[in-house]
């Protein structure tokens, strides 16, 4: 019988592998795709979560997010291209004029 | 029975693909090892009983999110980061402190439990479930669906105001 | 009228305010009329206070006018609330009148700089921050003008901050006030802390005095003696004293208005108010009376051989400064504020004449290099010796009757040590300042040809304030004069302020079997045995003047005996001349003791530093070196890269550990994820 | 339907207000060519002005299926965030400009931030607070983003916008967990669970702390801070200052409105969390801020050792407390943004102008601005009788009538600490002379930034001086959260 708690750990999962991935990727697109797979594994645990409590507000939470998330990864390349065209690089490691 | 069967099939998919996300040596790799990552996460909003969910999960990750990766990588990252370390060192704390991570979210996921035990939609209804999502938006969650549309309209400025007008900046230069 | 004493602190600060914001455009005219405008308004509307305060019964001299509650949080209130009460009202008199007179000086004698406007600027806000001190009805008020004139003080005498000196001896003056404000801070905190402990939580006068016995008497001791070394800062007392004579590098004006007629005097003041408090903590005030009266005495030996000008005022004025201690110290409250009050007119006066000389004599100021200005310049040269007679104690000036009354009171009370050292003071004092007389005044003129050709008299508006603190020098004295009915007439006026603390001491003195003298009696005791002490100290007086004029008034100095002659006694007291020069070697004992230590201890601490923080850092550069080196061994055999990962590993590890902000976007992240690990483990160990 | 939803337009007023000016800003960037350009500027401006009254009448019941809570809490976070933005989008024109990043784009998207950090305000339920939380976001990474040809902009951008999608997603995990333990996403249903149920659910446990790092990433406490010093220096300086008081304020809106408001039952559980992030946060900022020389990364940690301070007084959950922490974000708007203004002034393109020392002799060369400047120095480090000194009275004092002793101790050390970064720029513009005047040079547009001065200055003083007026407006703002 697959309970809720397997879903959220499968959703847990996905977020500690989204979180590694956004520590330890050197290349920033990567990094934005580990954190696609950071909201991915919350729609997981929302729709987990509205599934077996019987409540629609979670699905709803889905779709919302998958529209941000999109919204994010927009804006997120955007930035990126910005960056690109200044330093010519995807290399998150490069950056590191501001510090201090 | 068949259900636990496809769960685990989904998930180790999933999983598996998600650790090839973030280790792939390239960026290509990457981006589509993420695409199975995101149809599995499709398949398991069906196992949900939500339909919709899998379907806009599917348009919208992988009809256009991940296409839009793919272009930023195809047009950004042509075979670079082979000349460089693709894992940044700091990995050496980072893995372990994602494992604990893990370790004390799950030990939280078994131990916790949910307080309400509410029964809003019965089984009937959820397998209607796009019409009640439907509803449901456009109904209590009106006013977040609004907001959305401004958050999805600020992306798009967001984007031409960077990027194409960085370009055209350029040229004139 | 006395609703509108708020108007007395707002027009400097107005004045102040316009010259430090459009000062610069104004011209130097507009600049010194705004400021000396401000400033005489401000003394018109005090003098109105005075007389209406005149016209009410003695029982309601005492108002309290709130401008507005600043902050009401629950019942704790602080508002920004003024007292007028006779004390009060002396001190806005002195601080508005003088300070007008001291501002219209200021015009002449700054008219070439080139900071004018700045001078104004700052030279207002000081007296607002003054008037703050003086007229506030609670602690927060007089706190906030305290610590607003040790700012203005320390912008003035640094004014000139391209000359070394002077922004060394505002550092100074900073540093010294900084140690005297944190036993003050610590002294209001103490006292708030104990009568919060009994439910009051008033920050006011009024409250905190009908509470205050409340507290014990032990407590009470402490939080008097924390307040005098606050007094001792900023009233340069032993042993904070160091910084007043320092302070002479300011403007002359300055030196006039802030550290001799009022800032100084803060001290005096804050002691006269808190009379209650201090009549409370008996041993408290017998320190306040011996370090004054032995601050008295050493700055009045130290006086004796110096050849600045302006230090041998620097040196009377804290010499002065501590007679008045002396006087609040016995509990002579009424005598301290009266001398407070003369001092301010002479003393105002005898800088202010010295600025005149110093002007004249195109910025020397060794009176070495003077002498027979007197011929030059006629004005300066009589109202200063008239200031010199007024300090000297010679009757009828107003030095006299205050000093008087201060050894008067002394000897009554019983502390007949005390009084003898006071006595010996006004000889010293008057011996040095008619020193300073002869010198600069009288004889031949020992400056360069060039100097002497250029000697001329003050313009008008320097010459005229120094007439009109002349006349108050002279005729200040009449409300102090002790043969009207009921006591002398500062008496009459101030009792009611000092009456409650007056009422205590006088209640201990009678419980100790001694005689009690209730200010109202003074005209009793004003007899035969006061005639006798004025008549000693006048003739001591005199006595002092005798002896300089026959050290260094040309035409007495062929009626001294050989011995007697500057430079003989100086080679035959050659220590003690050496020492007294030296001012006792003071400074030098603070840097030994104090400064010296302090910077080894920085230093020790800077090589704790390098050797034990370093070792740490190290170390940990080395177990992750280590760790590095593994990881590249993994690296290299298992996931085949071509990395070079160890340099770079340890350039990342170092600068973790020297700063979190590497600027590497996952060490942020890294940290960000570590932080709620710590959150998450927290919660699950039950925070 | 209608009813049954409650729609009320009334309650979200003034985000229409913003929205329309938004639109209407947007079509006349596309209409307008070359000079005409300048005129939306000032239509920003003035439609954030028009929110500012608009924000003050709008108390609304709870509206939207339990969506929005338009009440006069909401109304004092959302005439802050429109002064605030009012006062930066005045300062932008000219320094847009002068950076060369003079685009039309800016304006409207920094309306869509403030209508986000509207929408946080308001915000009464986890799905309409994260949309509000995005839109915010988003805006901002833009803004920061906008001077594209610069280096630092472009990377402070990409630092902040990584770093801010994981916070996000690490809040939306949170919520996902609040959201099971309580079967709603609402904040008066959660408080409800969470009063009714055991306070060592370990979903709301996971779900609290997820949350909160999520939301201390928008305040920067420490450790969450380190985007913001980097962010902040490579941001246009308007858009820092926009940042530091707006996003700030925002969150710290949710912050009262969730933890001091809906699980105020819970505060022993989470007080020491709160506690140790406060000490931490005002001794970090305040430590770190001494060795800065870049004057903006200057106050970007000053603005993180304030957010340590006003966290004080989300501790102290009372009204006291919550109102000192309105009261300080009111003043913190000003002095922070009047600071801002006055760089802003004088920063170029090559850097100059934004090191410490370059303000060196301000005084001399300019004294009326060296009198502003030091007077926010002053009133951020706290003296009387600015606004920040009573502002700083009021959090200590609830802490000390909350005795948070030892809290309110750290406070004053943090204080006293930071006194000598404030201490060190007075000291440059007064007491050393210019070795280079040519910084001083006011550009074309000065006016407007002397607007901005002014006001903020006069507000500062006046918030200092008569601190009843603006306390008894917190006080009210608080009502509703603590009923």
């Amino acid at each position: 019988m697959l309970t809720l708690s397997h879903y959220l750990i499968l959703s847990l999962l996905l977020f500690s592998i989204g979180v590694a991935g956004v520590l330890t990727r050197r290349n920033i697109i990567v990094v934005l795709m580990s954190l696609e797979l950071i909201f991915n594994s919350v729609n997981i645990s929302l729709a987990a979560f509205s599934y077996y409590l019987h409540s629609l507000t979670g699905m709803v939470f889905v779709v919302f997010n998958i529209t941000i998330a999109a919204a994010e990864v927009a804006v997120g390349l955007a930035i990126l291209v910005c960056v690109y065209r200044r330093r010519r690089t995807t290399n998150v490691d490069e950056l590191d004029e501001l510090k201090g | 029975m068949m259900e636990q069967v496809f769960f685990y099939i989904f998930s180790i998919i999933a999983v598996i693909s998600a650790i090839s996300v973030i280790s792939a040596r390239s960026a290509v790799r990457s981006a589509f090892y993420l695409i199975i990552t995101l149809m599995q996460v499709a398949a398991i909003f069906i196992l949900l009983r939500s339909p919709f969910l899998a379907a806009v999960q599917v348009f919208i990750y992988v009809g256009a999110v991940m296409v839009l990766f793919l272009f930023a990588v195809m047009v950004l990252d042509i075979g670079r980061e082979k000349l460089v370390a693709y894992m940044h060192h700091q990995s050496v704390i980072a893995v372990p402190a994602v494992i604990v991570f893990f370790i004390m979210g799950a030990y939280m996921i078994i131990r916790g439990g949910w307080n309400v035990s509410n029964a809003g939609f019965p089984e009937a209804a959820l397998a209607k479930s796009s019409e009640v999502i439907g509803k449901e938006m456009f109904g209590r969650y009106l006013f977040p669906f609004e907001v959305v549309s401004l958050v999805l309209l600020i992306a798009l400025i967001g984007a031409v105001a960077l990027v194409l007008r960085g370009r055209e900046k350029d040229k004139q230069c | 009228m006395i609703q509108l004493v708020w108007l007395i602190p707002l027009l400097p600060l107005i004045g102040s305010v316009i010259n430090g914001l459009f000062g610069k455009r104004m011209g130097k005219t507009a600049v010194g009329l705004v400021a000396c405008v401000a400033m005489v308004a401000s003394f018109l509307i005090s003098l109105s206070i005075f007389i209406k305060i005149l016209s009410l019964p003695v029982a309601e001299r005492s108002v309290e006018v709130t401008v507005f509650n600043w902050i009401t949080s629950g019942a704790f209130k602080l508002d920004v609330t003024f007292l007028i009460d006779p004390l009060s009202t002396i001190m806005i008199l002195i601080v508005t009148g003088v300070g007008s007179l001291i501002h219209i000086y200021s015009i002449g004698y700054m008219h070439h700089d080139k900071s004018f406007w700045r001078f104004f600027c700052y030279l207002n806000l000081f007296v607002f921050f003054m008037l703050m001190l003086v007229l506030g009805a609670n602690y927060l008020v007089m706190f906030l003008g305290w610590e607003g004139v040790g700012l203005c003080s320390y912008l003035l005498i640094g004014f000139w901050y391209e000359k070394k000196s002077a922004s060394d001896a505002g550092k100074k003056a900073f540093v010294v006030n900084r140690v005297g404000d944190f036993g003050f801070i610590l002294g209001l905190f103490l006292l708030f802390w104990s009568l919060a402990g009994h439910g009051i939580t008033s920050l006011s006068y009024k409250e905190v005095f009908a509470n205050i016995h409340h507290l014990d008497p032990s407590m009470l001791t402490i939080i008097t003696l924390l307040l005098f070394v606050g007094a001792t800062g900023k009233s340069a007392q032993i042993p904070l004293y160091v910084w007043l004579p320092d302070a002479m590098e300011g403007p002359t004006p300055v030196s006039a208005l802030i550290h001799a007629a009022t800032m100084v005097t803060a001290g005096v003041y804050m002691i006269a108010r808190n009379n209650l408090l201090f009549s409370l903590a008996p041993y408290t005030g017998e320190v306040v009376a011996v370090v004054g009266i032995l601050t008295a005495f050493f700055a009045a030996t130290m006086g004796l051989v110096q050849n600045d000008i302006k230090k041998v005022l620097a040196y009377s004025t804290v010499s002065q400064l501590g007679y008045m201690f002396t006087a609040v110290g016995v509990g002579a409250y009424t005598a301290g504020v009266f001398h407070l009050m003369t001092h301010a007119f002479f003393k105002g006066l005898m800088f202010l004449g010295s600025g005149s000389v110093i002007h004249a004599m195109g910025g020397e100021q060794d009176m070495r290099k003077m002498g027979g200005l007197h011929g030059h310049m006629k004005t300066t040269s009589w109202t200063f010796i008239i200031g010199a007679i007024a300090i000297a104690g010679m009757p009828p000036f107003s030095g006299f009757w205050s000093k008087d009354e201060i050894l008067w009171e002394t000897f009554e009370k019983g502390h007949h040590y005390i009084w003898a050292l006071g006595l010996l003071t006004a000889f010293l004092t008057a011996f040095y300042m008619f020193r300073q007389v002869f010198m600069t005044f009288t004889g031949r003129c020992r400056a360069d040809h060039h100097t002497q050709h250029h000697l001329h008299e003050s313009p008008k508006i320097m010459t005229v304030p120094l007439i009109i603190l002349a006349v108050l020098a002279a005729t200040g004295g009449i409300i102090g004069i002790p043969f009207f009915e009921e006591g002398t007439a500062a008496h009459h006026f101030l009792n009611s302020v000092f009456s409650s603390g007056q009422h205590v001491v006088n209640h201990a003195v009678a419980g100790g079997g001694h005689v009690a003298n209730a200010a109202g009696e003074s005209e009793a005791i004003h007899g035969g045995l006061e005639l006798i002490m004025m008549g000693v100290s006048v003739a001591v007086g005199l006595f002092g003047i005798f002896l300089a004029a026959l050290l260094y008034y040309e035409p007495m100095k062929k009626f001294a005996p050989s011995f007697w002659t500057p430079e003989n006694l100086a080679a035959r007291f050659k220590g003690l001349h050496t020492l007294l020069y030296n001012k006792y070697y003071v400074d030098e004992i603070y840097d030994a003791l104090i400064i010296n230590p302090i910077k080894r201890l920085c230093w020790y601490c800077w090589r704790f530093d390098l050797g034990v923080i370093d070792g740490i850092v190290n170390g940990a550069g080395w177990v992750t070196r280590l760790v590095a080196w593994l990881m590249h061994k993994f690296d290299v055999y298992i996931v085949d890269g071509t990395i070079n990962s160890s340099a770079t590993f340890v350039s990342w590890t170092s600068s973790f550990w020297r700063r979190l902000q590497s600027g590497y976007l996952q060490n942020y992240a890294l940290v960000f994820v570590i932080g709620l690990l710590l959150i998450i483990g927290g919660a699950l160990l039950g925070w | 339907m209608t009813n049954l939803l409650n729609i009320n337009y009334y309650a979200v007023a003034p985000e229409l207000v913003l929205i329309g000016f938004a639109f209407l800003v947007l079509i006349l960037d596309l209409l307008l060519k070359g000079r005409d350009k300048a005129v939306l500027g000032y239509v920003t401006a003035f439609g954030l002005l028009v929110s500012i009254p608009v924000s003050y009448f709008t108390n609304e019941p709870v509206s939207f299926s339990g969506m929005v809570a338009a009440d006069s809490f909401s109304a004092f976070f959302n005439i802050v965030f429109c002064v605030a933005a009012f006062l930066t989008t005045l300062i932008s024109m000219d320094y847009m400009k002068k950076a060369k990043a003079d685009r039309g784009e800016y304006y409207y998207i920094t309306l869509f931030a403030v209508i986000g950090m509207m929408l946080m305000a308001s915000a009464n339920d986890f799905v309409n607070l994260y949309a509000g939380l995005e839109l915010m976001a988003l805006s901002f990474y833009v803004l920061v983003a906008f001077k594209i040809n610069d280096n630092k902009s472009v990377e402070g951008a990409l630092k902040y916008f990584v770093l801010g999608a994981l916070s996000s997603g690490i809040l939306l995990y949170g919520i996902s967990f609040l959201y099971g333990y309580a079967g709603s996403t609402n904040f008066a249903e959660i408080a409800r669970a969470a009063s009714a149920g055991s306070s060592q659910n370990m979903f709301l446990i996971l779900g609290v702390c997820l949350t909160v790092a999520g939301f201390a990433f928008k305040v920067a406490l420490f450790p969450f801070h380190l985007w913001s010093p980097d962010a902040y220096e490579g941001a246009p300086t308007p858009v820092t200052a926009l940042l530091s008081v707006g996003s700030k304020a925002a969150a710290f809106a949710v912050f009262l409105r969730f933890f001091a408001g809906s699980l105020a039952v819970l505060q022993p559980h989470w007080a020491m969390l709160i506690w140790v992030f406060s000490a931490a946060t005002m001794l970090y900022g305040s430590v770190v801020g001494v060795s800065q020389k870049n004057i903006v990364r200057m106050l970007a940690y000053s603005s993180i050792a304030h957010a340590g301070i006003i966290l004080i007084g989300l501790l102290v959950t009372n009204d006291k407390g919550s109102s000192g922490v309105l009261y300080y974000l009111l003043v913190y708007a000003f002095m922070n943004i009047g600071a801002f203004s006055v760089i802003t002034l004088f920063v170029r393109n090559n850097g100059k102008g934004a090191n410490i020392c370059d303000y060196k002799g301000l005084a001399s060369k300019r004294p009326w601005l060296a009198f502003f400047m030091a007077l926010f120095m002053v009133s951020l480090a706290g003296i009387p009788p600015t606004g920040g000194f009573t502002a700083k009275f009021f959090i200590l004092a609830s802490a000390v009538n909350s005795r948070y002793y030892l809290l309110a101790g750290i406070a004053v050390v943090s204080t006293v600490i930071s006194l000598f970064f404030y201490a060190k720029v007075i000291f440059y513009m007064y007491m050393k002379e210019a070795d280079d005047a040519s910084v001083f040079t006011a550009s074309p547009g000065a006016a407007l930034y002397n607007v901005v001065i002014v006001i903020s200055a006069v507000a500062t003083v006046l918030i200092g001086i008569f601190p009843s007026v603006f306390m008894d407006m917190a006080v009210q703002a608080v009502k509703p959260l603590l009923m």
